[in-house]
């Protein structure tokens, strides 16, 4: 099939934990952007729907050697071997090849779950009880937004609602393009501290390309070998040793010193950068 | 037929009609449309549609009034976004702004006046005790029993209680209560407490602020500069201006160092975090002055120079505002040089748990990496530091010389008045601590989400014990609102013209005005239209001077106007225009109603703090200053320290837009008013487990809460929020959630940031 | 003589049964059982899915755990087919019928449960419409519909084959015409069962973001696709054994030829030994080689005291090695602790499937998440539980009205000559080789 | 006869069922709504008056398609009734006069969950409103809206035909229809680019 495809992006995100402060702006600007429900107080965290959740990370030492960071994790809309697109059985996940964004079509959605299994990040939402909403409080649903049912998965789509009406404006100016701050997610718009960025990792003119290509860089399981499009920023040695690929919880202080896990440590070094070996040489 | 219908008959003819069925396009059509169906659930709420516009506002949830832009669908909006290079919002929103639109659909909104159903006659404070009645009728009764009072000369014992004072709505009640007779009590607001400036000063001080630009070191006794949502703290301000400086990223030049016992995000943030005692930032304080005076490091050219170095012998210029009160400083300063020999480092460790050398070089630091400005604690939950710590903390500036100066505490120009109001000005202002305890009979509370929290004991403290009445304007009929025996709702934020006035540490006057964004319920009735309505029927003058709020508020905006001064934050593109470029009153008020936001120029004028510099020379009550410690009331078996803490503007009972759910109940972001946190060696020690839930007593009483356990926490304290929880979109829960609130007995000085308690497991 | 039961003719000629009294004493606790499973789904339906302790990490909990479990012991059915009608294991005749039915229960029970466990059941026939070829759930889901389908099919001969039915001419020449194709829904059968017990395993095999089930493997199907197929047919004859022990335990009667459980024995012990074989390479490689690469170290995973290594123990040697060697050694199949070891063999598939579904989700992925667990709430385990009333009902229905055991009449007129003419005997048996389950050429006289 | 009598007999089932399936099913299966009010485009586009379709049928500033205008634009020329037409008598006197919106029923109106901009295609694609609309700007009278019982949709979004055969390229407004002609002229396909 031909491809009239005039603009190939890869949207991604960097977002610095060291500069979020957890304030949650972007998960209250997430919910009101996509008309996300509030599920009853049984839910708690174990079934709440938080398109963007920000956890805290602490080193969990006491004080005075205690240290706290935030990490807003939201789906990482993995580029290779997207788990979730691959396992669903009728083509209710997809990944879209004009933008890599990873999309939910909640109309389509049986429900299983399997892709929630799959997300190594768990990014990914269930709808647990029918949503509910105040008498009238359907007038002020975001328009661009459809809202989802009981019994569907949900998760971001990097506010995909607004990319539509971007490339709309565009189109009613005659653009076949969007300019790169004509869309931007509602996370990022919220975020006080600037601590989120957002653009397509492939143009090397945009600030996004040398965050990520930069030394603060890295990505969640990056092993998994699913390409994540979502990087992260920390120049603290404790949030790059606890969130750098993988290492369980159980091993978050390597004083154990067990020598496979030094191995592991060192395998990890030289994914990440093949000419490390070199350099410790040299 | 002449046989009839035989079995295979029906079977040939069913056959037939199969065949045909098949090839006729109802199964699919049908499948198709049921497909449909099972994707389009009727009770799945329908977009909105219809023409999207844009407008621009301000929010006034928070006294900080954001600069918003609002997409509207239908009239309504259904977006809220933060404006560009906005002054004071920054180009955000906090999350209660961000959901602001949502609190019309609170399910503790009330739509029009309710009586009765209060908590002190057995009622729940909720709707279903209360009966509902016409507007009308419900300001009639109000008439009727200020009327009452009035009638008895017992006007005094009325008071109206201030959520949000400095507004043009504030100046209607100063007016209200002082042709009634009555007090106007302000509620708190941030930074040092009028009370204990205006035991400094013997003359009224001007309005203070601080101007944070440029400075090197921040010294904050507890303030949340780097976690508060608010715009107005100095969390905005300092993180613009100096750069966030958490540890381990590249720091800007300026550090914050955060003195708190509790594990804040600001604290956990800060370049440097002392973790001092429960209680002891005054001792910590007068430790650091005794290093500072001890070791000469003081701003000598200025005051504290004079003072200090002269020893009391100060020679006064005749032009030296000083002048007056030097000579009663002299005897004075020798309390105050006395007083700090009893803080040498090594004495100030032991009281405040902090090393002797990190009090020289935190003493060091401050003196001589200026600018440098202390801040007091404004915790909105935990509530006010200490007098005598303010006090104490004043005195770190005065020695530094970070009083009256550029990137210090600087004195501002207060907001002009309209016209008609200027003229005749609003009566007194009491304190609610001058209150006389058990003497009010009528409290009426404004309708203002509160910025801080309100223990409900330091009220029912000045309530007259039998027949006392409190009537609520708040919109929602939680928080204090659920002890009152009639609530006339006010309009939401966003649903009503609003002003927003200047916050209480900006350096210069501002002024915003929030145009609404919604129609308020029909129920509902702005204060100000209240007032005017029983002034007229109690045949008082008008406390708005004959005109509605939107009209004086046009008229404020035209006082401003005529100062000509200062520019204007454009609401729509962030640019700085000049007051000037405006050519008439009508145009600078449709800028500030499309979200604009007035500055006034910085206050060339210096030394108008004047008396307030003497302030360190005169110790009020030498006797207690001895201790250095304000300890918690110590009581008996209550091992621990309960310290409440909340977010502000989110402290307190008031209302959450239920999406902020997201935060409390769908992740453990921000503390949920039914968790305790607790050092994990004393959970042990308590025989509480984390995750479970526990029993908190204090004298005051028990309540149930979850343990959360934290290794940051002091292994003395107990922390809880006093914040709201966030309401379902459903109803209100049946269960109240435990507000911790009740368990706090404040202090004779209204403090209440410590309380003796204990943890108690819950027995199974 | 005993008093005939009024449902007498609906019994098969010459075999005893329970009075009707005692048999539907015997259905009351299951159909109350059944009743609350039902109000249990019922709400599950209704309410939605909140009714469960289900979340969002827990996105499968018991009820995949038990249909994978189930799926997996309900194998025996396909198996016997394939070793009756492909290899000719006649012996097997003498069951094929009950484990056509266990295997029927197994899977509609499953299905049944699929259906409440989405969340959204009347859009699950898109898969069939939109599917994507790629998910090894949408393999599943057509194997196990259309292997549902076949098992249909295979259970409608039998219930044809009730004395009632069989008057109705029409059925006893439908009957006899679906028997001649017989052999070719049990290839259909065995194909498609082959494939979706390995899809079930693939199903978790393939999650390349929870490295302690992703496995690797050959072409598109992850190691565990084999290991499922292969664990599944070592434990279907275990289970069938089982299930015929009980059923002869209940009614205390021969049904089968003693020889039947010792020939299930030794292909279960064999298959056992190879599986436990496999399993253990397979752990092997994936704990030094699959996990590390993506950045998890082996021990990693049973670092929790909830999920030791001692799991891992228990699955493959203790429930996995010790039956298979048990039922090798011909003394043993042959006496009493068979049982047993088949008892161990279905607990240790359990216990994979556990692992496999419960486990992998409790682990932590992200590096600051901690274990969690779950206990499902008494509506997922209510609903479960009716589906196991419902296994009971329906095998116990089908035992009394229709020839489940083809051979239990002779054998009991071996056994007491006296009850059963052996004229009747000799032409029942006719009537049940020619159109019953196969030729049985052992039961000709 | 009675040698036929078998084939008559599948054949009478086969007709019957076809009748039912072709002819009864679009009778029951949908409801016939009258519009709120007649509207002629025929009366605006003609050459009387000639209006274009963007005169009334505008975007906003976002680029967003306004659809069908409210009530105020047709305030902007009815005021008072120009003309004697009965329709535009109701016209003021129902709407105009209380400032009531009119209730139009939406002959395309898609789901909640699709994303149409017009602007995408009628700028940059340059399709004409008559590709997917007909030749409804040019029709003298609004024909009654007809609503499928079981999915709530409009008749036009599947198309006249029962069977969904399309008469007119207009005829149908299905997901399909949609993507035939995207896939005619070359447009990579994702679900997001029409659904939200």
């Amino acid at each position: 099939m031909s491809r009239n495809t005039t603009h190939r992006v890869r949207y991604g995100m960097a977002i610095d934990i060291d500069r979020c402060t957890g304030c949650g702006a972007c998960m209250v600007a997430c919910a009101v952007e996509n008309n996300v429900s509030v599920p009853p107080p049984p839910a708690g965290d174990r079934k709440g729907l938080t398109w963007i959740r920000v956890y805290r990370l602490h080193n969990e030492r006491p004080y005075p050697e205690s240290r706290t960071a935030y990490l807003p994790l939201l789906c990482q809309h993995c580029g290779h071997h997207t788990p979730c697109v691959s396992v669903c059985p009728q083509h209710a996940t997809d990944i879209d090849p004009e933008t890599g964004i990873v999309s939910q079509i909640p109309e389509r959605c049986l429900g299983c779950r399997y892709c929630m299994a799959a997300c190594p990040y768990h990014a990914r939402y269930f709808t647990w009880w029918d949503p509910v909403w105040p008498a009238g409080m359907e007038e002020i649903f975001n328009p661009d937004v459809s809202p989802r049912m009981r019994g569907v998965v949900e998760k971001c789509n990097f506010c995909h609602g607004r990319r539509q009406v971007a490339l709309q404006r565009a189109a009613a100016e005659g653009r076949r393009q969007i300019r790169d701050d004509e869309y931007r997610p509602a996370c990022l718009e919220a975020c006080p501290v600037g601590a989120i960025h957002f653009g397509n990792l492939d143009d090397p003119k945009q600030e996004l390309y040398d965050l990520v290509h930069g030394e603060r860089a890295f990505r969640l399981l990056e092993r998994l070998g699913t390409e994540p499009k979502i990087y992260y920023l920390s120049s603290q040695p404790w949030v790059r040793r606890l969130l750098h690929n993988g290492i369980p919880a159980s091993r978050r202080h390597p004083d154990g010193g067990r020598p496979d896990v030094a191995a592991l440590r060192h395998q990890q070094v030289l994914a990440r950068d093949p000419r490390a070996e070199e350099r410790r040489r040299s | 037929m002449s046989t009839g219908w035989r079995r295979r008959d029906f079977l040939t003819v069913f056959g037939g009609g199969m065949a045909g069925i098949a090839l006729s396009p109802l199964p699919w059509k049908l499948l198709d449309d049921a497909a449909i169906w099972t994707q389009n659930w009727s009770w799945l709420p329908r977009l909105p549609r219809g023409e999207i516009s844009t407008r621009y506002g301000r929010c006034t949830i928070c006294p900080a009034g954001c600069g918003l832009r609002a997409d509207i669908v239908n009239g309504q909006a259904f977006r809220l976004t933060g404006l560009p290079n906005d002054p004071i919002g920054g180009g955000t929103l906090c999350p209660l702004g961000i959901a602001g639109h949502h609190l019309r659909y609170h399910p503790a909104r009330l739509r029009g006046p309710v009586e009765g159903g209060r908590i002190e006659e057995g009622g729940t404070g909720r709707d279903a005790d209360a009966r509902s009645l016409p507007l009308d009728e419900a300001i009639a009764r109000l008439a009727g029993w200020i009327n009452e009072l009035q009638d008895v000369g017992a006007s005094q014992t009325i008071a109206i209680l201030d959520a949000r004072p400095g507004r043009l709505l504030s100046e209607i009640y100063r007016r209200f209560s002082a042709s009634l007779g009555a007090h106007y009590i302000p509620a708190r607001t941030g930074g040092f407490s009028s009370d204990v400036l205006h035991a400094m000063g013997s003359a009224p001080l001007p309005t203070l602020g601080i101007d944070l630009a440029g400075i090197r070191t921040l010294l904050s006794f507890g303030a949340p500069v780097l976690d508060d949502w608010g715009a107005p703290s100095c969390a905005n301000q300092f993180d613009r201006y100096a750069g966030s400086a958490g540890e381990g990223t590249t720091s800007s030049a300026a550090l914050l160092i955060q003195v708190e016992t509790r594990p804040s995000a600001t604290a956990q943030r800060a370049g440097l975090w002392l973790r001092n005692a429960p209680g002891s930032e005054c001792a910590l304080a007068l430790g650091l002055a005794h290093v500072i005076v001890h070791e000469g490091l003081y701003d000598r050219t200025g005051t504290a120079g004079q003072l200090l170095d002269g020893d009391g012998d100060a020679r006064p210029s005749s032009g030296d505002p000083l002048n007056q009160g030097a000579a009663v400083g002299s005897s004075a300063l020798c309390g105050y040089r006395e007083l700090l020999a009893h803080y040498p480092p090594e004495q100030t460790a032991q009281l405040t748990g902090i090393s002797s050398a990190t009090i020289r070089d935190v003493a060091r630091r401050f003196a001589t990496a200026g600018p440098a400005v202390a801040i007091p604690g404004q915790d909105p939950g935990g509530g006010p530091l200490d007098p005598q710590a303010q006090q104490a903390i004043w005195n770190l500036n005065l020695l530094t010389g970070a009083l009256d100066r550029r990137r210090g505490f600087v004195s501002r120009r207060a907001l002009p008045l309209p016209q008609r109001l200027a003229d005749a000005p609003g009566g007194a202002v009491t304190s609610l601590s001058h209150v006389p305890d058990g003497s009010l009979r009528m409290l009426i509370v404004d309708g203002a989400l509160p910025d801080h929290a309100l223990p409900w004991e330091l009220l029912t403290r000045k309530l007259a014990r039998h027949g006392a009445r409190l009537v609520s304007l708040s919109p929602f009929r939680s928080g204090l609102a659920r002890h009152a025996a009639l609530r006339i709702p006010a309009p939401a934020p966003l649903e009503f013209w609003e002003e927003v006035p200047t916050p209480w540490d900006a350096p210069t006057a501002t002024l915003a005005i929030a145009a609404p964004l919604a129609e308020p319920p029909r129920g509902a009735l702005h204060p100000s239209a209240l007032l005017e309505r029983i002034a007229k029927l109690l045949g008082m003058p008008s406390p708005g001077g004959d005109a509605d709020y939107l009209m004086l508020l046009r008229e404020r905006a035209a006082a401003v106007f005529l100062t000509a001064r200062g520019h204007v934050h454009r609401g729509r593109d962030g640019r700085r225009v000049p007051l000037d470029d405006y050519d008439s009153a009508e145009a600078f008020w449709q800028e500030l109603a499309a979200g604009g936001c007035w500055i006034d120029d910085a206050d060339k004028t210096v030394a108008r703090l004047g008396p307030a510099r003497r302030a360190f020379l005169d110790p009020s009550q030498p006797t207690s200053w001895d201790q250095g410690i304000a300890s918690a009331p110590s009581a008996a078996g209550y091992p621990l320290t309960l310290m409440p803490f909340g977010p502000r503007s989110m402290a307190g009972e008031e209302a959450l837009p239920p999406v902020m759910a997201k935060l409390y109940r769908e992740s453990h972001l921000r503390s949920s008013p039914e968790d305790v946190h607790v050092h994990p060696e004393t959970a042990r020690r308590a025989g509480v487990e984390d995750g479970l839930p526990a029993w908190v007593e204090t004298p005051a009483g028990k309540r149930r809460f979850q343990v959360q356990t934290d290794p940051a926490v002091h292994p003395a304290v107990i922390h809880i929020a006093t914040g709201p929880a966030p309401a379902s979109f459903g109803d209100l829960p049946q269960e109240e959630y435990p507000a911790v609130l009740e368990l706090l007995s404040p202090n004779e000085k209204g403090v209440w940031r410590m309380t003796p308690a204990r943890l108690r497991p819950v027995e199974c | 003589m005993k008093l005939a039961s009024p449902d007498r003719p609906l019994i098969m000629r010459g075999v005893e049964r329970t009075s009707l009294g005692r048999f539907l004493l015997w259905l009351v606790p299951w159909l109350a059982l059944l009743a609350f499973g039902l109000y249990g789904a019922y709400l599950c339906l209704a309410l939605g899915l909140n009714q469960t302790n289900l979340d969002n990490r827990f996105a499968f909990g018991l009820w995949i755990f038990l249909d994978l479990a189930v799926i997996a012991l309900g194998a025996g059915a396909f198996f016997t087919g394939f070793l009756l009608y492909i290899l000719r294991r006649e012996e097997l005749a003498d069951l094929i019928n009950s484990a056509v039915v266990v295997g029927f229960v197994c899977y509609s029970g499953a299905v049944v449960i699929l259906m409440i466990d989405v969340g959204q059941p009347l859009r699950a026939w898109f898969t069939f419409w939109h599917p994507n070829v790629h998910s090894m759930l949408t393999e599943v889901t057509f194997c196990i519909t259309c292997y549902l389908l076949v098992l249909f099919i295979e259970y409608i001969p039998i219930v044809l084959r009730n004395r009632r039915l069989r008057r109705i001419p029409a059925f006893l020449v439908f009957e006899f015409n679906l028997h001649k194709v017989m052999v070719v829904f049990a290839a259909v059968g065995t194909f498609l069962s082959f494939f979706h017990q390995g899809s079930l395993g693939g199903l978790y095999g393939v999650l390349q973001g929870r490295p302690f089930a992703f496995r690797e493997g050959f072409a598109i199907w992850p190691t565990t696709f084999f290991l499922f197929i292969l664990s599944a047919i070592a434990v279907g004859p275990a289970f069938l054994m089982l299930v015929t022990r009980l059923a002869e335990a209940l009614t205390r009667k021969r049904l089968v030829h003693p020889r039947v459980y010792t020939l299930l024995g030794r292909i279960s012990g064999w298959l056992l030994v190879s599986y436990v074989l496999l399993k253990s390479v397979d752990t092997l490689i994936w704990l030094n080689r699959t996990a590390p690469a993506v950045g998890f170290l082996g021990h990693d995973f049973y670092v929790h005291a909830a999920f030791g290594t001692w799991i891992l123990f228990a699955e493959i040697v203790l429930f996995g090695l010790a039956p298979a060697l048990m039922l090798l050694i011909p003394r043993v199949r042959q006496g009493r602790w068979a049982i047993v070891a088949a008892l161990l063999a279905c607990f240790g598939i359990a216990l994979n499937r556990f692992v496999m579904t419960i486990q992998t989700l409790s682990l932590p992925s992200l590096p600051f998440d901690k274990l969690l667990l779950y206990w499902p709430s008494w509506q997922e385990m209510a609903s479960f539980l009716a589906v196991i009333a419902y296994a009971v009902i329906l095998f116990s229905l089908s035992y009394r009205y229709l020839p489940l055991y083809p051979r239990e009449r002779e054998l009991q007129a071996d056994r007491d000559p006296d009850s059963v003419a052996p004229r009747a005997a000799s032409r029942t048996t006719l009537a049940v080789g020619g159109a019953g389950a196969g030729t049985l050429p052992t039961s000709r006289r | 006869m009675s040698r036929h009598r078998g084939k008559l007999m599948f054949l009478g089932g086969l007709i019957a069922a076809l009748a039912v399936g072709w002819l009864g099913l679009p009778i029951v299966l949908y409801e016939t709504i009258d519009q709120p009010l007649q509207f002629s485009h025929a009366t605006h586009t003609g050459d009387l008056l000639g209006m274009d379709c963007e005169a009334c049928h505008t975007f906003d500033e976002a680029g967003r398609f306004c659809g069908v205008p409210g009530i105020a634009l047709c305030a902007t020329c009815h005021e008072e009734a120009l003309g004697d037409s009965p329709a535009e008598q109701h016209l003021v006197e129902a709407f105009i006069h209380p400032n009531l919106e009119i209730p139009w029923l939406v002959y395309a109106r898609q789901p909640d969950n699709v994303f149409f901009p017009h602007a995408a295609h009628t700028v940059l694609a340059e399709i004409s409103c008559e590709r997917c609309h007909g030749p409804h700007g040019h029709s003298d009278r609004l024909r009654p809206y007809q609503r499928n019982r079981i999915s709530g949709y409009s008749r036009d979004i599947w198309g006249s035909n029962i069977a969904g055969i399309a008469s007119a390229p207009w005829d149908g407004m299905k997901m399909g229809d949609c993507s035939r002609c995207h896939r005619q002229r070359g447009i990579v396909e994702s679900c997001q680019d029409c659904h939200k």
